[in-house]
């Protein structure tokens, strides 16, 4: 495809960041002052890149002889990663040097992640989705044990690194498979071709392996064991940034490669294979997340029960469904970035005050933190009109016209069930009176991300289509 | 019986005896020993389906490099050896083991029933010229340019990561 | 319908002024309490103006003010009222100044966030009852979940946090299914009128072709729903511990205007929007009432917390109301509504006054109390006219309620038999017993207890001020309901006129 | 090349990636799970070949030189991440390195 000079500046995210890896390496090489510097740094790099893409979706190119998509739903996506990356970033500034990991590296990786997430996204080749894949995998191998001396990041780090690497077996034998019958790794190929490759067993046996590898990755039951081991013991920010923007993009991939679905409304052979895992994951995830005590692996769990609710739009595979999975992506990442920012703060030194415990009134602490951890928990647990429930709204409402209402009963279920968990953390910080004592060091940079994300829960909340209009037009 | 269908029945018995050797082994070591004997059994396979180009890099690269970061790693670790494989946890073990024989024998049945033989039929000069180091290259500089490039990327990161993770001195 | 904007601002008062109640200082409790007072009055104020715009004549909505939302799903900002609405309306406007009043001293910790919950609680309400989008409904309907979590949780008894939790994951149950009815509803509605539409005036049409059997299943998710609210027997586990719990503000909000929802739910959704439905298990359901109402009272007998007391006969009374709306008569649902206004003003004096006894001695087991009537004379005479006009005497509000719930009932063809009246009407008895019993425990006799004499002072203006407004409405509701009747009449048809043209064959 | 029928070469590569699944299983020693990792993606690697030997088409091949490249990668951070945690723990055993449940 021609691609001239003009038509490169929707390539200009990827190259920001691209460049920013390498200015970045050069700044950790050359100067001692690169730990105050590139924090700063990438967060502008992040934001910026973020509000540049969000201003392109209503265009649309492949460039590469087919291999990248730029504009439309791509560029969704990276306001998306970039936009909570940004976030993540903000929230680490202090909390690193609390965490004594603040290296300069911790931000290069950060921002390779993201360039990997991008590309991931905006994948019109299999090659792309699997570089994409691999480099913010290796990326949150290394973030999850970033601090080596911890031996709680170190065993997140190996579980994850174990397990991402098996996923990735799975993936790539699914890539094999599809090759072999498709002859080809193009997407614009598979997907325009959807039908007829269906035909052969060997193809969907791909497919299945390959959606069996990605559900590793989106933490759906029953490949979700890793996640409480990897969550707790990871860096408060570095599981914030898994859980959200990593999860966003494993999802791009699967509404990439059910693009024939979505848009050409081939039959989802698919459909049981989402369903099952959805509901598995929505109840699992709900119920244990009931008994436990440490937040961030309540977290985690809760986040395997989010997956299946994103996954009910998969099901259903129209485009009411995937614009909601991408809204209630958008609205996960600042309700779960917003949570583990608060985390973050709470947290000692030594993975303490990590239990709920340790939030028992905290209203008497810090009465912002509490009011903002109670806002965040209720918006993960869907209550309206916050943006959590809006995301939830949109995908039931896939669902349902996806002759799909039992999954949306299980999910309304699940929800239920989830509210315990979700404000029991309010009791604690409301209704139960202080148990241990502990000064709250406030911090610039997180409190900043906590009240963007808790900012953007009442936006989108309130007005819901400001989002979901770009991005019914970046999907169409 | 050709004689390509004898070196490949020596090649396949190599790889799925040394396969079943690397995860049997009590000792790491010939684990890593069995894995590399594997990888040349591999690159033999590859010769047979033309790929001369993938051969050769499956010894370099896999063989020659990535094992032999393996086999240092254990010896600078000089890990105990294991228990025998069947000591604890036996039910577990077992039911994976069973797990696994199935989704083999699924994956074998779908095989021969998705047939993919009937439908490809090698063209020899063509299955030559995809594997040769020109053609490789040729696709590699100019359709898949852009992966390409993320592999620089990736390889960036992994440098990192590994420093971050190993290096000795700890700021 | 004329555009009108008046509803809009009312549902703003409490909201601006919940936003910026936080912007005071945690010390400054006057002003805080007296700049809650002020914004709750000023909203009963707009609520008076919105009344007299009001048009008794018109049986369709009015006031109405619509504004596009969220245009994907064709989600509007839409309210107006109908005479229903608006009488539940002006008693959550009349109550809420009533009740912050009432805090005066039984709260001391945290009034901000008190009265932040309080405001944000009211617009909540207020946005229930105004709402004509089920989307918009159900948003307020989940959303002032919150503040009465908080209420009860931060500010309540011993067993709080239990009962705050079960209070939240028993409605959230049921409105969570309502959610996916609500979500099934606008998806049907596109193959009906050919667009996505959650618009209660379009959903009217919608509903009644729903097929039959699907219909069954949108009704049970409704009818659950509100159901846990009202509370009908047996959904009705988490009212007394909530209402026990709760503190005194809390619990006069919840019986007052919360419980109301439910029933209001039922008139405004689940009759006119599957009337085959509604009609074809009405006698199930007021079968359910009936228990309600004997069981209630007959566990209100056997209490020995003043106020559990009052929350059990809360149970008893809601039944009353269910009934009345499932008999589908022009009688019952009007007298179901004025029940409404009955119970949130008497139930509401109630748990005031031993409110007002519990702040001053700390207990409300009745046998702690005793001849109370020589020590305080004024709150036996206010006790005495709440708990009359919760028995039903004639004259006081209570009676005309009940009358025309009984006389509807009794003349019900949906219902088809007279035994649901009979056995209902057993339900007045037993209160008068178990209400007269309590107040004979309570008030007359010699002092039982001698810490009574140095705790137990008589009421303070504050809290007269608190009653006397009340208690004229319960008088008047008593003595001349043509008033609030008028009001209700034309509404009350047209809700019944929508029912019986689908049900026709099912009536007959 | 035509004498040996394609399913032989994926039926051996099932195979072996079963066996890769069944090690990722049952072996603690990290070490051996991430060989086993490896045999996985072998056999990957041995489909993509072999359906690109057959198809006549050489995207397959370019694609293991990108799982060989990934793999290195992989290999590097990974068996970094079991030096680190050699070093706090002087084992590399799953079970012995559990602080959470699994």
């Amino acid at each position: 495809m021609p691609a001239n000079n003009f038509e490169y500046y929707l390539l200009m995210p990827y190259i920001v960041i691209g460049v920013g890896i390498v200015l970045s390496v050069v700044l950790e090489i050359s100067t001692k002052k690169s730990k105050e510097l590139l924090p700063w740094f990438s967060a502008l790099l992040f934001f910026g890149t973020a509000i540049y893409s969000i201003f392109n979706v209503d265009q649309g190119l492949v460039l590469f002889s087919g291999m990248l998509e730029v504009g439309g739903k791509s560029a969704i996506f990276n306001t998306i990663f970039n936009f909570g990356a940004a976030l993540i970033v903000l929230a680490s500034i202090d909390f690193m040097k609390k965490y004594e990991a603040d290296f300069g590296e911790y931000y290069i990786l950060i921002q390779s992640s993201v360039l990997g997430m991008m590309i991931m996204a905006s994948a019109r080749d299999i090659f792309m989705i699997f570089m994409g894949l691999e480099l913010m995998s290796i990326c949150f191998y290394v973030l999850a044990g970033i601090n080596r001396k911890k031996s709680s990041a170190n065993e997140a780090s190996l579980k994850y690194f174990l397990l991402g690497a098996f996923a990735t077996g799975f993936i790539v034998y699914g890539i094999a498979l599809i090759y072999g019958t498709t002859g080809s790794t193009s997407i614009q190929n598979l997907v325009e071709n959807f039908v007829g490759y269906s035909s052969n067993i060997l193809f969907v046996l791909g497919m299945i392996l390959f959606f069996v590898g990605f559900s590793f990755k989106v933490a759906a039951v029953p490949f979700h064991m890793w996640v409480p081991d990897v969550y707790q013991g990871s860096a408060t920010t570095v599981t914030g940034l898994m859980s959200t923007v990593g999860k966003a993009a494993a999802f791009s991939v699967f509404i990439i490669m059910l693009g024939a679905v979505v848009t050409y409304g081939a039959p989802n052979f698919f459909k049981s294979y989402f369903a099952v895992i959805s509901a598995l994951s929505m109840v699992v995830g709900s119920v244990i997340a009931i008994s436990q005590d440490n937040l961030k692996r309540m977290l985690a769990y809760s986040s395997v029960s989010h997956a299946g609710y994103m996954i009910i739009g998969l099901a259903a595979g129209n485009k009411y469904s995937i614009a909601g999975i991408i809204f209630y992506l958008a609205a996960y990442a600042f309700m779960n970035i917003g949570a583990f920012s608060v985390i973050s703060v709470i947290e000692g030194k030594d993975d303490s005050r990590t239990g709920i415990k340790s939030y028992a009134g905290l209203q008497s602490k810090s009465p912002f933190l509490a009011a903002m951890i109670s806002l965040f928990m209720f918006a993960l647990a869907g209550i309206p009109p916050l943006a959590g429930f809006f995301g939830k709204y949109y995908v039931f409402f896939g669902a349902i016209q996806a002759n799909l209402t039992w999954l949306a009963i299980v999910g309304v279920l699940s929800s239920v069930i989830s509210v315990y968990f979700y404000i029991r953390v309010v009791v604690y910080a409301y209704f139960k009176n202080s148990e241990e004592d502990f000064e709250i060091e406030s911090s610039v940079g997180t409190y900043a991300a906590i009240i963007i994300s808790a900012a953007f829960i009442l936006i989108l909340g309130f007005f819901p289509d400001m989002l979901l209009g770009i991005i019914t037009s970046a999907i169409k | 019986m050709n004689i390509q269908l004898i070196l490949f029945f020596v090649l396949a018995a190599i790889a799925a005896v040394t396969s079943v050797m690397v995860i049997t082994r009590k000792n790491a070591v010939l684990s890593a020993v069995f894995l590399v004997l594997n990888f040349f059994a591999l690159a033999g396979l590859y010769l047979l389906l033309n790929a001369q180009f993938i051969a050769v890099v499956q010894v370099i690269v896999y063989a020659g490099a990535i094992m032999v970061l393996f086999l240092f790693v254990l010896m600078l670790l000089n890990t105990e050896t294991e228990h025998g494989l069947f000591v604890d946890k036996r039910g577990i073990k077992f039911f994976a083991i069973l797990i696994s024989a199935f989704v083999f024998v699924q994956l074998a049945f779908l095989i021969f029933k998705g047939n993919p033989s009937r439908t490809l039929t090698a063209d020899e000069a063509a299955s030559i010229n995809a594997g040769t180091i020109q053609t490789i290259g040729h696709h590699l500089y100019t359709d898949y340019i852009i992966p390409f490039e993320v592999a620089g990327f990736l390889l960036l990161a992994a440098t990192i990561g590994a420093l971050v993770l190993a290096k000795k001195k700890f700021e | 319908m004329i555009n009108s904007e008046i509803l809009t601002y009312l549902l703003l008062t409490p909201i601006i002024s919940s936003v910026l109640v936080l912007f005071f200082k945690n010390e400054q409790v006057k002003l805080i309490r007296w700049f809650g007072i002020a914004s709750s009055l000023l909203a009963f104020v707009i609520s008076l103006v919105a009344y007299s715009q009001f048009d008794q004549t018109n049986p369709l909505f009015q006031l109405i003010h619509q504004a596009v939302w969220i245009k994907s799903l064709n989600v509007s900002y839409f309210v107006g009222v109908d005479g229903i609405s608006m009488l539940l309306i002006l008693l959550t406007t009349f109550l809420t100044p009533l009740t912050l009043l009432s805090t005066w001293k039984a709260i001391e910790k945290n009034v901000k966030m008190f009265t932040f919950s309080m405001l944000f609680l009211e617009a909540g309400m207020l946005g229930v009852f105004m709402a004509l989008d089920v989307f918009l409904f159900y948003i307020f309907w989940e959303a002032m979940l919150i503040p009465m979590y908080f209420i009860i949780g931060i500010w309540g008894g011993e067993r709080r946090i239990y009962a705050s939790i079960k209070f939240f994951i028993f409605t959230m149950f049921g409105s969570l299914l309502m959610l996916v009815a609500i979500i099934w509803l606008a998806v049907y509605s596109s193959s009906v009128t050919g667009f996505f539409t959650t618009n209660l005036i379009d959903l009217y049409k919608v509903g009644p072709t729903v097929p039959h059997q699907v219909q069954a299943w949108m009704f049970g998710a409704f009818f659950l729903s509100f159901a846990i609210k009202v509370p009908l027997f047996p959904l009705h586990t988490w009212l007394p511990d909530a209402h026990v719990e709760a503190p005194t503000a809390g619990s006069v909000i919840l019986a007052g205007v919360l419980l109301k929802m439910g029933t209001y739910g039922l008139v405004r959704f689940c009759l006119p929007l599957f009337p085959q439905s509604a009609v074809a298990y009405a006698p199930a359901i007021s079968v359910l009432a009936v228990i309600g109402i004997i069981y209630g009272a007959l566990v209100s007998m056997v209490q020995t917390d003043m106020k559990k007391l009052v929350a059990y006969s809360s149970v008893s009374h809601l039944g009353f109301v269910v009934l009345g709306i499932f008999a589908m008569t022009i009688e019952s649902v009007q007298g179901a509504v004025i029940q409404m206004i009955n119970h949130g003003l008497s139930t509401g004096a109630l748990f005031l006054l031993v409110g007002v006894a519990y702040e001053r001695t700390h207990r409300r087991d009745i046998a702690f109390y005793g001849g109370i009537a020589k020590l305080v004379p004024i709150y036996s005479t206010f006790l005495m006219i709440a708990m009359l006009s919760s028995v039903g005497l004639p004259g006081l509000n209570g009676f005309i309620g009940e009358f025309l719930i009984l006389l509807g009932s009794y003349k019900s063809a949906t219902l088809g038999s007279t035994w649901f009246t009979v056995f209902a009407a057993s339900g007045v008895i037993f209160a008068a017993v178990y209400l007269l019993w309590m107040y004979q425990r309570v008030v007359f006799g010699k002092v039982t207890n001698h810490e009574l004499e140095h705790e137990l002072t008589d009421m303070n203006k504050r809290e007269i001020l608190i009653l006397v407004p009340i208690f004229v409405f319960v008088l008047w509701i008593g003595i001349y309901p043509n008033t609030f009747l008028k009001m209700t009449e034309l509404s009350v048809q047209t809700v019944l006129q929508q029912v019986s043209a689908y049900s026709v064959n099912i009536l007959k | 090349m035509s004498a040996v029928p394609m399913e032989y070469y994926l039926i051996l590569s099932a195979f072996m990636f079963c066996v890769g699944v069944a090690g990722v299983l049952i072996r603690r020693n990290a070490i051996v799970v991430f060989m086993s990792i490896e045999l996985m993606l072998n056999s990957a690697n041995l489909t993509l070949v072999t359906f690109s030997s057959y198809l006549g088409n050489s995207i397959g091949q370019v694609f293991v030189f990108f799982v060989m490249t990934v793999a290195a990668a992989e290999a590097a951070v990974g068996l970094a991440i079991i030096i680190a945690i050699f070093r706090n723990k002087l084992t590399v055993n799953i079970d012995a390195i559990n602080i959470f449940k699994w």
